[in-house]
């Protein structure tokens, strides 16, 4: 008997998707992730666009990480024209990351994957029972938001980050503010590790995964020009075609990627294996106290490394702001920039994971050829896999529960990841 | 009356003042823009600022001010007048007086409005002299000079300031720095007559007003509009930096209770499309070219006797499309 | 705000400004879009000052929502009492709409210039009214028949689109039919030629009533420019047309008076939209107006 | 009095729209508490296929597949609103409309041929159905949601803006950029309602809310630009970036490059 089990909309996640699991007696045919958000063809328009505006376009790919695609283009750009920035630019940028981790990944974790371990459609109906930790998860998300609205201008698609600096130095007062928030909302952090070490992550989605993250140098931290493999190999970012083999598939506008004939992960529970040894502080210690519930294989742990990450995040807000403080804001300006015809590529590490920037430019510093592989790209054809293994577990432990709501076993598998930045 | 402030005294006059309210005074923010801000030293101020790009009516008419809170529960509009502060205007130019006399004119004498009225009480201002650049025409339009309007103006002298008393507030204000002040002399006023003679000769702009209200009427269907118009990008910068320029937009805001709210006035533009629009869609100045024609209009015309044009400058300096107002006046004329 | 400060503000605020409770007693809809309105001011002080002539209109305010001018539609018999008729058109209109009775409304006012009234006296008049211009036109009327002896013949010509359209539509069939033993001729016309009601009107008095648009009752009518003033109140396109007609018949620019609708905002003369002009001519509807004389309009471009 | 029922949706864009809901962190819950929720993709699985009273939208038309859910969505809702600039005029994703053909992105990007997805040229839901509202912004700004969305609530449609970032650049008291430092801003044609973010920064407006509908003067600003400094692709590029689907910039766009070729063929 063939059987399709289908997910028409995936729902709480960024953008649209849909999942279909055909299964034909005990043998599942086919499954296929479609991504059908639109196309909207970036690469192809923003050719011929000067480099000053190209973060302002790029940027808008995708709103939950705006930032991040800001930051990976302004990053192409700069090594395209061998811009070095100022130590308080760094901060910033480091600042406004972070910021960005903590908004998305609170409303990533509170109010797109914990509803279906508690049960509910989604935040707002969770509120009606649990309405003290979802306002604090909306601070929390809040928080993020600021360091948005502060560095970048505002919250999705700021613009004070550019090419070579920033164009207005954020005041001390704001600074201050955000650290204040920062401290007050870290127990909320806590309470999310704490509560998805306590929830049981279902195992259904089990199979072997590859993960890959940006190697941040000393710390851990979301910029780097090298790429960790699970497998032990280290790359430069400017190699990305061949660790991503992008491919194009007829049902689903997103492309498909593979590294070495395999599928792949990319985000937060790759980065925090990777990079365990380089967290610090409480994050680290979160981590050594439930090191064995993040399991390589399992991608639902995910949003555990997630929680984790969170922590960290809030912290390194702290830091960073420390430390620019310390040093006094100067209103540098941006750096001068000579503008020559070169190609540039780089990488930033998005919420959802590593997501790539390579421009070529024409003397005047006009794009000539543009390419942009984003995270869900990466993570689309690693899904399939874990749906496949989420459907046969379905299909020889036909467990009740799973049977009838066969969203159960495929929607925390599409909030493990939150689709998205097609 | 006149008085002398000299020059080694003007900082303890200053800091005088900051106990009579807030003072605001130019401060330069960027390139040739300036802005009347709280200052709380003489050295944060350039007193030989050529103009503010938000003129002083500000003060008074807020460009976003709450009029009134409302509460549906309780059936009230509560007047949004919050307590009343004592504010000093420093280093107000002559232009800029005429405009505020005016705008009292209009604000203060015929149903009198509150919220400007309050404000405006609660003010002193105090003017000091200028030079003209390329841009001013007060001359021409006979605001180059106040004899009223102000509380004290400074006019500068080498070492000092020659001081006019324009009310008796100014007085008051003399009086209790007596020490600071001393009577002008001879040589004071001799000064203080070349300068202003020296001033006038500075001027490189004019506009013959003479009959423009004649020369604006038989130009109603001139093409000067039209082409203007072409270059203009309906931006409203004009009316809002505009010192007499003084409409206003009133909308209501409800909070998230659904209950309570606010209603709120900003500074509106006759260069805006919704100016003369009503409902059911009938606009009574659709194009740009009747809005840029309106304008100039209002601004050539009389209120009580006084233009409505002062001759800053401002229109023309922050114009986007460098729209001159002076060349499209003579235009007008026919001089051009 | 402490006490002494309000009693101090009330003060110095002139009267005129300030938004005074008002509940709506009667809501009669007139017609599918229009609404006739009695209110009742809560502040009995209030609405013994609250004096004012047919022309003259108000301010209104819904809370949340905003505030609109209004003219009075009738002529000040109770003070204690306002009459406005309203049609939805927009945000605050369409929110008066909603209203009920015993709701509130805030009003201030009144404004303009209204009628002149007192000059008008000894004189015959005219009324020319187009759809909901008849509202401003309905304080004159009863003005002067309140005042029937000050006044000559009255003459009402009303144009409508059909016969829902019509407005207070009792008392005007009443004049309509009835008018004459005042001395008062109520003459209708109305646009839409396939209305079976107004046809019916028009068989029925055919000397009164006509298809077509308001000014085709000057046929109808037999009228001496001489000691008479003519009031015309009508959506913009109207005025043209009718004062072409009063012209042909020797009427003189100063004794044709005409009513005028632009955006208000404070509705006395300070936010600026409703200026119209060139040169030196420039005016503020709300304030110099909305009454204008056709002179008035002669030497102000753009008025009507 | 029954809540009235909102669906809350998304066609092709980046979901910034959605997210700027979601980020209405201090009023989210108050405001919501107001509707029953029948459907809001990217913040709850609930869904349940009723009519609606108010239907946002976000997003582009950009599939066959977006014009089928638009349609739909129309007829089961009373209220359509559109939400942010993808729904209004396209935004980026309609920066080469009418320059560069679906076959050749398609081709550019994807490396495959024309029918290869159900793609349309991107369009603003107006250009397929009746809108009732539109909120402009790229993102839409929180502030004005919350009026449209309190106006609604009161019974009306909120006022709309059409006048340009000029206007709150003057509010605010920020030095206009194109006049103190020559930036190529893009306020005098953009709608305003963000009150100046970037001027405010010391950034040129590179008009995310939209050139103003029939009023937004882009030959003049050409002119400016020009003056300034700046080259025709420049600019145009420029004023493509959120007017790709506007016919004042499309048709200066033809102009320009009619009058290059016109130029290079002389040569
Ligand atoms: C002197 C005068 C007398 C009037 N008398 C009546 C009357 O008796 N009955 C009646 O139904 N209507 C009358 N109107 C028209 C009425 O004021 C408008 O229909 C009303 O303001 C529309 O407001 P709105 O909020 O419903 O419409 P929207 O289109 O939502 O308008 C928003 C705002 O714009 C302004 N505005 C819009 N249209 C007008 C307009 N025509 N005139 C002035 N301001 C406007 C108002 O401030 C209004 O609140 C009169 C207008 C004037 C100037
Ligand atoms: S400032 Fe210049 S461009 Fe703007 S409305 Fe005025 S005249 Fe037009
Ligand atoms: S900076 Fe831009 S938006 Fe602001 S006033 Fe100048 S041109 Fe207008
Ligand atoms: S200033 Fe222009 S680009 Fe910046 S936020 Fe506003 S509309 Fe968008």
């Amino acid at each position: 008997m063939k059987r399709v089990i289908e997910v028409e909309e995936l729902t709480r996640v960024e953008g649209h998707g849909r999942v279909e699991v055909v299964i034909d007696g005990e043998e599942i045919k086919d499954v296929n992730m479609a991504i059908f958000e639109g196309p909207r063809f970036f690469e192809a328009f923003i050719e011929t666009v000067h480099y000053e505006k190209v973060p302002d376009i790029m940027r808008r790919i995708c709103a939950i990480c705006t930032a991040s695609h800001s930051l990976a283009s302004i990053r192409a750009i700069e090594k395209a024209f061998n811009v070095k920035v100022t130590e308080q630019t760094s901060l910033l940028r480091d600042l406004l990351i972070h910021g960005e981790m903590i908004e998305s990944h609170a409303l990533h974790v509170f109010m797109l994957a914990l509803p279906d371990y508690l049960g509910f459609p989604d935040a707002v109906r969770m509120a009606s029972k649990y309405p003290k930790e979802v306002k604090a998860a909306l601070r929390l998300k809040q928080a993020g938001n600021m360091v948005h609205n502060i560095v970048s201008g505002r919250e999705v698609h700021g613009m004070n980050e550019r090419v070579g600096g920033f164009s207005t130095v954020p005041s001390e007062q704001d600074l201050k503010q955000i650290k204040m928030v920062m401290a007050a909302t870290k127990p909320t952090a806590e309470l999310a590790v704490d509560l998805f070490a306590k929830l049981e992550t279902p195992k259904f989605a089990e199979s072997d995964n590859v993960l890959m993250a940006l190697d941040p140098g000393d710390k851990f931290g979301f910029m780097g020009d090298y790429v960790l493999v699970s497998d032990g190999t280290r790359h430069p970012v400017e190699n990305y075609q061949a660790l991503t083999n992008e491919r194009t598939v007829k049902y689903s506008h997103a492309k498909f990627s593979s590294y070495k004939g395999s599928s792949f992960m990319v985000g937060a529970l790759p980065r925090v294996l990777l990079n365990k040894d380089k967290l610090e502080g409480t994050a680290a210690a979160l981590y050594d106290e439930h090191k064995d519930l993040l399991t390589q294989n399992n991608t639902l742990t995910n949003n555990l490394a997630q929680a984790i990450e969170l922590v960290h995040s809030v912290d390194r807000c702290i830091e960073d702001i420390d430390a620019l403080l310390s040093n006094g804001l100067k209103n540098e300006g941006l750096v001068e920039i000579e503008v020559k015809a070169n190609r540039g590529t780089a990488a930033v590490e998005a919420p959802r994971g590593i997501l790539y920037h390579d421009y070529t430019f024409d003397g005047e510093g006009c794009i000539v050829k543009c390419n942009v592989i984003t995270p869900t790209a990466q993570n689309a054809a690693n899904m399939e896999k874990d749906y496949r293994a989420a459907a046969k577990r379905l299909i020889s432990e036909p467990d009740e529960k799973l049977v009838n709501a066969s969203n159960l076993s495929l929607e925390p598998t599409t909030h493990a990841y939150p689709a998205r930045c097609t | 009356m006149y008085k002398k402030l000299a020059k080694t005294e003007f900082p303890r006059f200053f800091e005088g003042l900051g106990n009579l309210g807030k003072v605001y005074g130019p401060v330069n923010i960027e390139g040739s823009t300036y802005e009347f801000r709280e200052v709380q030293s003489p050295e944060e101020m350039d007193l030989k600022y050529t103009r503010t790009m938000i003129p002083p009516k500000k003060f008074f008419l807020g460009t976003k001010e709450t009029m009134y809170t409302f509460d549906e529960e309780k059936a009230v509009y509560t007047p949004a007048i919050g307590k009343q502060e004592k504010t000093i205007i420093f280093g107000i130019h002559a232009c800029d007086i005429h405009a505020l006399k005016l705008l009292d004119k209009v604000y203060m004498d015929e149903l009198m409005d509150l919220f400007y009225t309050m404000k405006r009480r609660n003010t002193i201002l105090i003017g000091i002299s200028c030079h003209p650049d390329e841009y001013c025409f007060c001359k021409s339009m006979g605001t180059s000079y106040a004899t009223d309007g102000f509380d004290l103006f400074l006019h500068e002298l080498s070492d000092g300031y020659f001081v006019r008393v324009g009310s008796e507030k100014g007085h008051q204000i003399i009086e209790a720095n007596k020490p600071l002040f001393i009577d002008a002399d001879e040589k004071d006023v001799e000064e203080f007559k070349m300068n202003e003679k020296k001033r006038l000769e500075e001027f490189n702009l004019e506009l013959n007003v003479l009959g423009l209200q004649d020369m604006l009427d038989l130009a109603y269907e001139s093409p000067v509009w039209q082409e203007t118009a072409d270059e203009c990008f309906g931006c409203g910068t004009c009316n809002l930096t505009c010192p007499t320029c003084r409409c206003y937009d009133v909308v209501d805001y409800v909070g998230l209770d659904l209950k309570t709210g606010e209603r709120v006035r900003r500074w509106d533009s006759c260069m805006l499309r919704k100016h003369g629009l009503v409902a059911g869609g009938l606009n009574f100045r659709p194009t740009r070219t009747e809005r840029l024609r309106n304008r100039f209009n209002c601004k050539g015309s009389l209120t009580e006797g006084m233009l409505n044009c002062v001759g800053c400058g401002r229109c023309t300096v922050y114009c986007p499309a460098e729209i001159n107002f002076v060349e499209v006046m003579k235009k007008v004329i026919g001089e051009l | 705000m402490e006490e002494g400060g309000k009693a101090a503000l009330s003060k110095i605020a002139p009267k005129e400004l300030v938004l005074s409770p008002a509940k709506i007693v009667k809501s009669e809809n007139m017609t599918e879009i229009e609404k006739h309105l009695e209110l009742e001011f809560q502040d009995k002080d209030y609405a013994k000052g609250f004096v004012y002539k047919p022309g003259q209109f108000v301010e209104v305010s819904v809370m949340g929502v905003g505030e609109a001018p209004i003219s009075i539609c009738a002529a000040r018999k109770n003070p204690d009492i306002l009459e406005l008729c309203v049609r939805r058109v927009g945000r605050v209109t369409n929110a008066i709409h909603r209203l009920k009775v015993g709701d509130l409304l805030w009003i201030r006012g009144p404004y303009g210039n209204g009628f002149p009234m007192e000059k008008m006296e000894g004189s015959n008049l005219l009324l020319v009214g187009g759809g909901l211009g008849i509202a401003p036109l309905r304080g004159v009327l009863q003005h002067a028949l309140m005042n029937r002896e000050k006044y000559g013949e009255i003459l009402v010509l009303y144009g409508i689109r059909c016969y829902t359209a019509m407005l207070f539509r009792d008392e005007f069939l009443h004049l309509f039919y009835e008018g004459d033993k005042q001395n008062v001729k109520f003459y209708l016309s109305y646009e839409d030629s396939s209305d079976k009601a107004c046809y019916e009107l028009a068989c029925e008095r055919s000397d009164r009533c006509m298809s077509g648009v308001v000014t085709k009752l000057f046929q109808l009518m037999k009228i001496s420019a001489e000691d008479t003033y003519a009031v015309i109140c009508g959506p913009p396109i109207m005025y043209k047309f009718v004062v072409k007609e009063l012209l042909q018949r020797n009427f003189s620019p100063k004794q044709i008076y005409m009513t005028l609708e632009r955006r208000m905002k404070c509705g006395v003369g300070k936010c600026g939209h409703c200026i119209i002009g060139s040169g030196s001519n420039i005016k503020y509807v709300c304030k110099d107006g909305p009454v204008f004389t056709y002179w008035d309009a002669l030497n102000t471009k753009g008025m009507i | 009095m029954a809540k009235p029922k909102l669906g809350i949706f998304s066609l092709t864009g980046c979901g910034g729209d959605q997210l700027m809901i979601l980020n209405m962190e201090n009023e989210l819950l108050d405001l919501l508490s107001y509707f029953e929720i029948k459907d809001f993709q990217e913040g709850s699985s609930y869904h349940e296929d009723v009519e609606l009273d108010i239907a946002l939208v976000e997003g582009s038309v950009s599939t066959e597949t977006d014009l089928k859910r638009l349609k739909e969505i129309r007829e089961k809702s009373k209220t359509l609103i559109a939400l942010g600039d993808c729904a209004i005029g396209g935004c980026v994703q309609a920066m080469r409309n009418g320059q560069m053909s679906m076959a050749e992105r398609m081709k550019k990007v994807y490396g495959v041929e024309e029918d290869y997805y159900d793609v349309l040229e991107p369009k603003g839901l107006s250009a397929h159905v009746k809108v009732d509202l539109e909120i402009p912004g790229c993102p839409i700004e929180k502030t004005e949601i919350f009026r449209a969305i309190t106006s609604l609530l009161h019974g009306d449609l909120p006022e709309t803006i059409d006048y340009p970032v000029c206007v709150e650049c003057k509010l605010n008291g920020y030095p206009c950029v194109l006049v103190e430092k020559g930036m190529p801003c893009l306020g005098p044609l953009t709608t305003a309602g963000c009150d100046a973010r970037c001027p405010g920064l010391g950034l040129d407006c590179i008009g995310c809310r939209g050139p103003i509908p029939d009023e937004a003067n882009a030959a003049a600003e050409l002119d400016v630009l020009l003056e300034k400094g700046y080259d025709e692709k420049y600019i145009i590029n420029r004023l493509r970036f959120f007017g790709g689907n506007f016919e004042d910039i499309q048709k200066l766009t033809k102009k320009i490059s009619e009058r290059r070729n016109k130029t290079e063929g002389n040569e």
